[in-house]
């Protein structure tokens, strides 16, 4: 599968998804710039996070003018794969292209860490490897990631299955204190209504190899090169799934 | 030269965290008459001569709805004024109500 | 013009050496240009001679001399790094001065065609039970977290220290950390007549006009003296490091060098100096942000995101194009001459003109030094007088809170600390970072750490100096890799007061001791001197920043216990120091005594043990022991690992005969290690600590969910505190966001 | 209750680093005609009627020095209305000029 990254000034994930794409799921990829506008070469593409025109004004709000934009959503309407991660789904949002919008974290600082996801619906190419209650671990780092739609927007996206990952704490619970940056319903993602553009604020390209001590991440790039499965029930891959490990330091020195 | 001045507002219905945040600070220093704190943008934007009347304010009002605004949680408000010193009794004032009309980019 | 000099921070003498070597009356400009670059912050006049005792060489081929040093880590392979202070602009405008310390120091390290794949910081605060200290940690986290983040570079480690003597000068101290291969390395050296010189990056503005002379060379004793704060840009700054990469593959360019203090005056003369050539530029061409400006202000001026390099005549549109399209200014601004001889032009006409190696040769001092006098009478304090703790659990409970040991999460987690998807032990994790490095061929990896206990350099400043480097390196070892390389950021007083003065030659003479005796090059580093106001001095502190190589990067561990019923051990002695400990600080309110004494074969004879039982796989845990002592290096172990311990300190302990028992539980004696290992490996390491003459200890097992600590030295058991590891928690990471909130 | 509303501006001589953005994407966007572009807070605060006055002038002055903008590098200006409907008439303007009075709280 050949997957197109890109990359926006600013931008900065881009050659950490191209790692994932190249060295660890065996895939080609390749970097677009900005202002190229011919997206044809590629199967899926990934916007990646950072800080697109520096987040100026708001996340995203620059970069959604950017001429490649223009060939995303015409991407998106051929019903192949989109994902935008971090600063990737708030220009996703910023262009329409998904629901809602991102506002600065509750919390007013930007966060870093390590967060507990839970799956909300596995009907989609996304999470297609995953079945809905598992926990999956993935860092989040961001500033404003506090999703926000309003009530009849949430409504919809709640019965189109749209909503695919929210924030919860280890046990797998939606808690108000597992929810890391205000976001309504602690959303973490979410997918648009033709199920092919995907935006999320963890990073799952941080998540894709065992050195970094977590792998839940490779299940939604994984899903992305699947075959969209006929019903939700996906029994052989179920086992790969809920295996956030805490495992960050050494998990992989064999011991004497 | 035309000087806008562009206040971008949380909506009404939105819960405007920081603006809490602040209140809060202001009441520990002792500032207990505040009640309520909501915080936005204020931009200013210098205009050449080129522009003016109902056509540097139709103009303004895309720039908000395309860049400067994000209309699903932002109101915008606009407040053109004459360059500071030249004939300061002709600023005008115009405020746009809350707007949140969509551009044909945002739902293609 | 004396008068001018004089106010721009010169000396009388200095003023008449420009005369003598201009053999004329100096133009403004050129007044102003000698005046930055022979300020202590760019020409070192008063620490330059002690600096050239730094050691070069050790075990990695190294590089130095340059903006920026580094070692080479496998053949063809340099990792970059370098530390620089930003402390009085931070105190100024915390967020803007701390990040644009952040985007300074990436530049240095991106200027060499280095990658930057790290960043650290080091920081300074008062005590923050005052608001202004409080308002300054925030404001300098935020302006970290603001530009590093943004630039893709996790900040991956660092530490913060709190003390009244910082309340009028904070310290931020940034380090960045870059990986190139030596074909790629960028030359600082411009060279080749006819050659054009390139201004590329933001716009200039009046931004710290006289900061780096009149601000940074002295102490502010006018708080109305503000020069115009920096504004940190780091979304230019990130575009400028991607052209400049790009840019530099192209083998268009001769050299390039950063703008930081002293901005084009520093470029221009240094990269020509070095050269040996000259160069003509007319500051027409300079981009300008704001209008009007003087050209001696051009000169001066310290705007950010800005570098000077030379290219390749001919080559000029290749590269103009590449800055281009990442948005960035990059115009032609006069050409290098083959004379030796610096002119400046407006529009044409000469605004100054020297020889480059005549800025660039500031002048050497020689300062007198006294011991300062309140040392004896604090280094004979007598310790005996202090009571010991009635109860031990809370004391150790106190000490976790305290905010020069508690967690520092509230810090970290605001730094985006694994973008670029290599920090494979993060923050809180273990006692450095380390990395993978993507572009090994053999699977290394590296660690990076900075420290200084900047108590120990304010009682005895040759030995504090030593222990930061052997703390340093000790906390590189603990996590598996071999120390390599050195970068310093020596924060002083008023060098001109002989008391200061001696704290700053004894701290370079302990760094120069112990770097030798570990086999470490000091790569590169930087001064700051002046951090004094009239109310507070800060102690001496001469930050150390450290980088390390793990030949495999798999063979790491962090702090944290791992496994019910592991063997907790200590390698090295428990003596009856307290001097200058956090305990004594924190419990009693005291700075005063001797701090520990530092062994340095002892200490590498630990840190070749401590490495060994790594490589082996023999530990599955490696803490050193330093602020707080065994007791909270214990606490610390638990907590990373969530998971328990029982200690008894067992008859047979490693402990100095008549030692206190605070002083065993929190006593910061060097040299020290707690290590867990499986239970069928103790009689191994016993052996080998044996065989390379360091005391070992068993003193507990891990397993449960609470710290149990007891006193069986006296072959009676005396417990000494219980404590839930939700309680230890609680304590130990509450502490600073209660503070904080 | 009163209103005040309260801009606060990056110092002039300072580099408005979004606000050069911003300008540069709405001329990419064709609003050529803009020539430059501040970006800076707009608070709104609402204030319990016990105040009012100088004494409320004041103490907002208090409030921007110690909290709300950062005196050395922001300006910041104070308009007083009355509460929304309540006569609109009375609205005070009191522009405060560039100030950089240090606060206890940030520079105690
Ligand atoms: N300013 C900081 N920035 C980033 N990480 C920090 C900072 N201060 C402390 N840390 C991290 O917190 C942990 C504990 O730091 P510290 O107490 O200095 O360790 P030690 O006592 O072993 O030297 C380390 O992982 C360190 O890198
Ligand atoms: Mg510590």
């Amino acid at each position: 599968m050949h997957f197109g990254i890109i990359l926006f000034p600013g931008t900065n994930c881009e050659r950490d998804c191209l790692h994932v794409v190249q060295n660890v799921m065996g895939q080609t990829g390749r970097i677009v710039w900005h202002t190229q506008t011919d997206l044809s070469e590629f199967d899926a593409l990934i916007l990646p996070g950072g800080f697109a025109h520096g987040d100026y004004l708001r996340t995203g709000a620059i970069a959604r003018f950017s001429p490649v934009m223009e060939s995303v959503a015409e991407f998106a309407l051929l019903g192949k794969p989109v994902i935008g991660i971090c600063n990737g789904f708030q220009v996703l949002c910023e262009a329409g292209l998904l629901p809602g919008a991102l506002r600065r974290n509750a919390g007013q600082h930007f966060v870093c860490k390590n967060h507990w996801l839970r799956v909300e619906d596995n009907r989609n190419i996304f999470l297609q490897l995953t079945n809905p209650g598992d926990r999956l671990l993935m860092p989040i780092r961001h500033g404003e990631g506090s999703y926000y739609a309003d009530p009849d927007t949430l409504l919809e996206m709640e019965s189109g299955g749209q909503i695919l990952l929210r924030y919860c704490d280890d046990d797998g619970d939606v808690t108000d204190a597992a929810n890391p940056n205000g976001s309504v319903g602690n959303i973490a993602g979410v997918m648009n209504t033709t199920g092919n553009v995907f935006g999320l604020m963890p990073h799952p390209e941080a998540a894709s190899e065992p050195i970094l001590g977590c792998t839940d991440g490779l299940l939604i790039f994984r899903g992305m090169m699947t075959l969209l499965a006929p019903t939700t029930a996906l029994t052989s891959d179920a086992t790969v799934t809920g295996v956030g490990s805490n495992m960050f330091i050494a998990s992989d020195v064999s011991a004497p | 030269m035309a000087i806008a001045e562009i206040n971008v507002t949380l909506k009404p219905a939105l819960l405007d965290v920081q603006g809490k945040t602040v209140l809060k600070a202001l009441h520990q220093l002792g500032h207990t008459s505040v009640q309520n704190v909501r915080i936005g943008k204020f931009i200013t934007l210098e205009i050449s001569d080129a522009l003016a009347g109902p056509a540097l304010q139709q103009e303004l009002d895309r720039m908000c709805q395309q860049l400067l605004a994000n209309p699903v949680i932002e109101n915008y408000e606009i407040v053109i004024t004459a360059t500071p010193g030249s004939q300061p009794g002709l600023a005008v004032t115009a405020p746009a109500p809350a707007m949140a009309v969509t551009s044909p980019l945002l739902n293609p | 013009m004396l008068d001018k000099a004089l106010a721009l921070g010169m000396t009388e003498a200095e003023y008449h050496k420009v005369v003598e070597i201009l053999e004329r009356t100096p133009t403004a400009t050129e007044l102003a240009m000698y005046s930055v670059e022979w300020s202590e912050h760019c020409g070192y006049p008063r620490s330059r001679a002690l600096l050239k005792t730094l050691p070069k060489l050790g075990r990695y081929a190294s590089l130095s001399g340059a903006d920026t040093g580094g070692i080479e880590i496998e053949p063809g392979l340099f990792i970059v790094f370098k530390m620089e202070s930003h402390n009085h602009p931070s105190q100024v405008e915390p967020r803007q001065g701390a990040a644009t310390g952040i985007g300074g120091i990436i530049r240095d390290i991106f200027t060499v065609g280095a990658r930057p794949i790290c960043n650290l910081d080091s920081l300074r605060f008062g005590t923050l039970d005052e608001a202004k200290a409080r308002y300054l940690f925030a404001g300098v986290v935020d302006g970290i977290s603001f530009y590093g983040n943004a630039m893709g570079i996790p900040t991956v480690a660092g530490e913060v220290a709190f003390n009244d003597c910082y309340k009028g000068n904070c310290l931020v101290g940034a380090m960045s950390v870059g990986v190139v291969r030596t074909e790629d390395l960028a030359s600082s050296s411009a060279a080749g007549a006819g050659n054009s010189v390139m201004y590329f990056g933001n716009a200039t503005g009046r931004d710290g006009i006289g900061g780096c002379s009149i601000l940074a060379s002295h102490e502010i004793t006018d708080q109305t003296q503000r020069p115009t704060v920096q504004v940190g840009d780091p979304f230019a700054e990130k575009c400028l490091l991607e052209a400049c990469l790009e840019a530099l593959k192209t083998g268009a360019f001769v050299s390039l060098k950063d703008m930081g203090a002293a901005g084009l005056t520093c470029t221009t003369c240094e990269q020509a100096a070095e050269g040996g050539v000259g160069m003509d530029i007319d500051l027409a061409l300079v981009p300008l942000r704001e209008t009007g400006m003087e050209p001696y202000e051009i000169m001066m001026s310290e705007s950010q995101e800005r570098m000077l390099g030379v290219v390749k005549k001919g080559r000029e549109a290749e590269v103009i194009d590449i800055f281009q399209k990442w948005g960035s200014h990059a115009v032609v601004l006069g050409q290098v001459t083959e004379d030796g001889v610096l002119r400046i032009r407006q529009n044409g006409e000469l605004v100054a003109e020297m020889t480059a190696k005549s800025l660039a040769d500031a002048p050497l001092y020689t300062l007198p030094t006294q011991v300062p006098e309140y040392l004896a009478a604090l280094n004979d304090f007598d310790l005996t007088t202090i009571p010991q703790p009635r109860d031990y659990g809370s004391a150790l409970l106190q000490m976790l809170s305290a905010p020069n040991i508690a967690s520092k999460e509230w810090v970290y987690s605001q730094y985006d600390h694994m973008v670029q998807i290599n920090t494979l032990i993060l923050p809180g994790q273990g006692d450095a970072a380390v990395l993978r490095i993507k572009e090994s061929a053999t699977n290394k990896g590296i660690a990076v750490k900075a420290d200084c206990n900047s108590r120990y350099c304010f009682l005895d400043p040759f030995l504090g100096a030593q222990i930061a480097v052997a703390e340093c390196a000790r906390n590189l070892v603990c996590v598996g890799a071999e120390p390599g390389g050195v970068t310093d950021c020596l924060c002083f007083g008023n060098p001109e007061k002989p008391d200061r003065f001696w704290q700053f030659t004894r701290a370079i003479e302990g760094i120069v001791a112990a770097c030798e005796h570990f086999h470490l090059p000091v790569v590169s580093g930087n001064v700051s001197l002046y951090n004094e106001t009239p109310e507070s001095v800060i102690h001496p502190s001469p930050l150390i920043g450290m980088v390390g190589v793990l030949d495999d990067v798999n063979q790491r561990v962090g702090l944290g216990f791992r496994d019910v019923g592991d063997h907790i051990v200590l390698l090295g002695q428990c003596r009856d120091e307290l001097g200058g400990s956090e305990y004594l600080a924190t419990l009693h309110g005291l700075e005063a005594g001797r701090p520990p004494e530092l062994d340095l074969d002892r200490e590498l004879a630990v840190q070749k043990l401590t490495l060994a039982a790594i490589r082996s796989g023999l530990a599955k845990s490696a803490h050193d022991v330093s602020d707080g002592g065994l007791a909270v290096a214990i606490a610390e172990s638990c907590i990373a690992g969530n998971i328990g311990a029982s200690i008894e300190i067992p008859p047979e302990a490693e402990v100095e005969v008549n030692t206190r028992l605070d002083a065993v539980l929190f006593g910061e004696t060097q040299s020290r290690v707690v290590l867990s290992i499986a239970p069928q490996h103790l009689e191994q390491l016993k052996a080998m600590a044996q065989h390379v003459g360091v005391p070992m200890s068993y003193l507990g097992s891990v397993g449960g969910d609470k710290l149990t600590l007891g006193d069986d030295r006296a072959g009676v058991l005396r417990p000494l505190a219980v404590i839930s590891l939700e309680e230890l928690n609680r304590f130990y990471r509450g502490a600073i966001p209660a503070l904080m909130s």
